[in-house]
């Protein structure tokens, strides 16, 4: 398999706004995490083009991992699966390499880095560019390797560079943060990892508080225990907007990838 | 060249801190502290006195006379075997248990794979009263029973690991997530020289007691404080870590990292992770590893729990790299057998991961007036039921 | 009054060596070389050598900070658990062994019940390269499975006693059974001070090194070499006779002896010798011995093997005459209780031998500023499954 | 159970010399050692009856002790079954009582220490003389301990206390042993338990030949290995005669008592 396209995407511009135009509406915005290559190797794409007619805002692609250490069982068991259904990285390339021509919602790829690592991240990056994804998250890549090693290369390639923050995480780190974003801040709703909570307290409410107080340049998007319309609506009121990734994909092993807009439905009432 | 680590966390280019968002602020939080504490008196009296009366410091240094007579070499062991809980873990988990403490913590966790680290844990913070969780991968809580109960009596909760390949690297991963989950009042006790800066180095400098003993030791019985050769089995690398510390940059002592080759180093059913492996993240570390081409972590195999381990620590990355330790794979059945010859030599029973450096003897041959240095790093209790087995005793 | 042995090998009205004539040349070139060999500068300095070197001691004095507090006193605990195999029965293989080499023996036997001893001695002449036969009570080595296993990896030959009770007792019968027909090349290495004279003066100041350790210990400690109270459990006596061997003659220091008492020391499941005992012979020695009216020796109870002898060492008997020591008796639910105290309080697993000292620290109450001196004589994991079953872990 | 009986036997000189007459009679002496209470507990008196009958010179009669270190799996098998059916002390003085009335052959009992030191040493030897009994073989009472306190005791009611030697007892002990002896010197063929061996062989022969070369006043009858004609004619080549102990339980286990005359003819021929 290659390990990039032969042929280049030249829209680079426009894949680079893909998230920043997103943002610039005024709408409150639902991003959907799921693992690529789960529930069957093959639902990649159809997952992808369900979500956008559902009128989803936004998609995180899980790139899945063999210990993905920042995340809850449920996004761990579907990352297992989706390695046991023989999901690699050069099988996600090739299967999004047409994402373009039937998808216009900014796409975001979400892994640890070791796999990114051994790809190479620049070949990586490129890849990224040529298929038309527009940013990155990867937990595990601190920030300051980041800027000394890796920035150059995801500006070189368009891609945005996605960075969490915490309810833990200073308010200086937070305002460094926020100079160094291009889309979104990813803001974890609680520090916990994926899918260990249900609805949102007291902490939770004081922490989008502080967050919006601080009036950060960067949207911020919030992840982590949102599950229906009542955690959307309390996590959004403050923020840009909003992550699913367990709640999405226990739907879908539960009910199968054909209802995933009665899921989205129920979200956006 | 330097073969420690450097103020930003490497060891030449391995270490570093890989690590989500939310595990930045525990982990800031100790590598701020954790050279500024364990430079206080007030800890390092409380550390001392700790593994003197209580860990049972100094290990012996102990002359093998019939294992030394049997290679036609000068043989000394280091007693780690006969700390308390039965190898150097403790050593870490009393410095690291301390430094919680100092940092406010008072609830502990802990990944474990033969369940020695694990037992360690439970053991100080039974000491210090402090609440213990302890992961470990289903399949490693089934083939390791006493530990298991240990830990219990110890007061320990212990929590399976169910995920992935259940076994070491699965109870690492759900510790951190238990870290991501508890980013206040909790401590994570890694068992050694691996996970982010500054766990690596923490540990090592925990461990380092060893080689510092080994030092006057050595002067006491042979007139000088240089052996000639130190020979460690490495897992995630502490024992090993501890033995080289003191004597890293001296050269003139040749520096012997022994790693399981399991079932053989092709086979397919290995650990030998410097052999095998490649650059890559794990747990937090930059350092090498055994991976899929596509950077998926392989799970290794040893008959010895406490040796199979995907990683191995940035600093042996390090040695490795820079050739400064010389890496020798050792399998099962060659260890087993240096393991028996142990007991029937010297009336030891050693750790089968202990088993793997003594092995090296019988592969390797030395000057008659070679004086080597093996870390003996713990007893084979936990292992009888192996060893019978092996040896259908 | 003297409570030390006069030279007709007698403590008080107990001891002696009522052996038949079978062994009569055996003892006596024993009686008469043993203090001789002890006193030679060279036995000296090779067995001082392997106890630092090899058992590793001095073992820790080490103070209980979180016990004490429980019990509003001045815990120290004296930390035989982490001599090299587990107890201080190696004290004494030590002795012995190189005894045996001295009188020209190259074989040794011994019996055991727990195993401990069985494993001391295996582990000693693997040290020095002797032929080694254990005699175990068939009933012990289906209980004792890990010490048995130790003992084979060990290379010693465990032989079941079919015989009578088939545990200790028995044990002990075959194994001078098999003295007296091998009585030129075999040396029987007993495990406790019990047995003909001179066994248990021998066995007492082998394991003397425990109260003389405790003394320049407890110096560094507390500024004084003088505990108020020494507890020791009491199976056959030989940790007790080692701890109390310095403060036999000084009586400001109180001497506390503990039996097993099993179910209760009248449930007819008992090992309380000096309660339920009464003055006989046992195996070489007057001493006090639960028995029938008819003088037939009983079988003793107790959940802890190694204190379930129906003897105890005539030193005892004389200390519990004189009211020198005060012998308390503690049971099967207070020791285990005890135990899982230890554990949860200090991180410290003990022998369920141990764990009967520690219960006195329940029963009797101390003044705060008392010093107390406990002997911990073993680790507890050889009865980590008693200890499992028993609280349902 | 009265602890001795009532009325006191007064032929004092005469069973003092039951064991000495014996010995001065031209002949090997064939001795068989029995344990009281075995195979059945009322079986005593039968076969003492059975073994004068059938042509032994003395008899052995074992009082059963838990823990006999001296003796051989057989032996000691024998004891267990035997305080298994009840044997005691008193119960085999009981059986005794009458003895007298019905066997010449002299009587020795044999027992370890302790039972007799709990039913009292003097007690236990006045009973001895009351039932007619002539000598006592304890094997782990010490010489020492029965010179300084026990000897006059024996005396005074006239029982031969028996002493053993073996392979490795010095010339001087032997001496000594000789000296203080009685009756007869039970020499213990080599140092082993009973029943542990078959046959003698050269070191054997060399240690009966020492000690006939010693020519002491006590005779001696060998005891341990003996258990059929060869041994017991190799036995008394030097000897006076020899005591077969294992052999003859073994017989009486399998065969039963009622064929003691059958063993004892295969033994002297
Ligand atoms: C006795 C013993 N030796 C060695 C190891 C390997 O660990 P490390 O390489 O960190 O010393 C272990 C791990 O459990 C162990 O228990
Ligand atoms: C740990 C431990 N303590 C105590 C004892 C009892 O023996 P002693 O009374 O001779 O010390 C034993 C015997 O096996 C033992 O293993």
């Amino acid at each position: 398999m290659p390990r990039r396209f032969a042929s280049r995407n030249d829209n680079y511009t426009f894949i680079m706004n893909r998230i920043q135009e997103k943002i610039k509406e005024d709408k409150k915005l639902l991003s959907i995490y799921f693992t690529a290559g789960y529930p069957k190797i093959d639902d990649t794409v159809s997952i992808i083009q369900n979500l956008e007619q559902s009128g989803v805002d936004m998609i995180e692609i899980g790139l899945p991992f063999s210990d993905p250490l920042a995340d809850g069982p449920t996004i761990q068991a579907s990352s297992t699966q989706a390695l046991k259904n023989g999901m690699t990285t050069e099988l996600l390339f090739e299967q999004l390499k047409n994402i373009r021509q039937s998808v216009r919602i900014p796409l975001v790829l979400m892994g640890y880095f070791n796999p990114i690592f051994q790809y190479g991240v620049d070949a990586f990056c490129q890849t990224c560019q040529d298929i038309g994804i527009d940013g990155l998250i990867i937990p595990d890549l601190p920030i300051d390797v980041y800027e000394e090693q890796y920035k150059a290369t995801f500006e070189n390639y368009g891609l945005i560079n996605v960075f969490l923050i915490t309810p833990q995480t200073s308010d200086e780190r937070i305002r460094h943060i926020d100079s160094i974003s291009k889309g979104f801040i990813y803001m974890v709703s609680s520090a916990s990892v994926t899918g260990s909570q249900s609805g949102f307290g007291e902490a939770q409410r004081r922490y989008f508080k502080r967050i919006s107080d601080m009036q950060l340049k960067t949207p911020q998007i919030v992840g982590f225990g949102i599950s229906n319309n009542e955690t959307f609506t309390q996590a959004t009121q403050h923020a840009k907007g909003a992550i699913i990734g367990s709640a999405f994909i226990k739907h879908i092993s539960k009910k199968g990838i054909n209802t995933i807009s009665d899921f989205i439905k129920l979200i956006l009432n | 060249m330097n073969y420690n680590i450097n103020t930003r966390g490497y060891y030449g280019e391995f270490g570093g801190a890989y690590i989500p968002e939310m595990l930045y602020p525990n982990v800031e939080e100790l590598r701020q502290n954790y050279l500024k504490v364990m430079d206080e008196p007030e800890f390092q009296k409380e550390f001392n006195q700790l593994l003197k009366d209580y860990v049972g410091r100094p290990s012996p240094l102990y002359f093998a006379k019939r294992l030394s007579e049997k290679y036609n070499t000068k043989i000394y062991l280091k007693r780690e075997d006969l700390n308390h809980t039965g190898a150097h873990k403790i050593n870490n988990t009393i410095g690291q248990i301390l430094m919680a403490k100092r940092l406010g913590k008072h609830r502990i966790i802990a990944e474990t794979g033969a369940g020695q680290h694990g037992v360690a844990t439970a053991t100080v913070c039974a000491l210090m009263g402090l609440e213990c969780i302890v992961y470990m991968g289903e399949i490693d809580i089934a083939r390791q029973a006493p530990n298991v109960a240990r830990m219990k009596m110890l007061g320990a909760k212990v929590i399976p690991a169910l995920s992935g390949s259940r076994t070491l690297k699965d109870a690492t991963n759900e510790a951190i997530r238990d870290w991501i989950n508890n980013p206040i009042d909790t401590h994570y006790i890694i068992g050694s020289v691996v996970g982010p800066h500054p766990y690596p180095d923490m540990v090592a400098r925990f461990q380092s007691i060893i080689s510092k003993e080994i030092q006057w030791q050595l002067q006491e019985h042979e007139q000088t404080s240089q052996p000639d050769y130190i020979i460690a089995c490495v897992g995630g690398g502490s024992n090993a870590a501890g033995a080289y510390y003191h004597f890293l940059e001296d050269t003139d002592v040749k520096l012997i990292a022994v790693e399981a080759a399991g079932l053989g180093v092709n086979s397919g059913e290995s650990a030998a992770t410097s052999v095998l492996g490649r650059e890559g993240i794990i747990h937090g570390s930059k350092t090498l590893l055994m991976q899929t081409k596509d950077g998926q972590i392989t799970e290794p195999y040893s008959i010895s729990a406490g040796l199979d381990y995907p990683g191995v620590g940035p600093m042996h990355s390090h040695l490795y790299k820079t050739g400064r330790a010389e890496f020798m794979s050792v399998t099962d059945d060659q260890a087993m057998t240096a393991g028996l010859e142990l007991c029937q030599l010297e009336g030891i029973i050693p750790a089968i991961e202990s088993a793997h450096a003594l092995a090296v003897l019988e592969q390797k041959s030395f000057q008659p007036n070679a004086i080597i240095v093996l870390s003996l790093s713990g007893r084979g209790d936990k292992d009888l039921e192996t060893y019978i087995n092996h040896f259908k005793l």
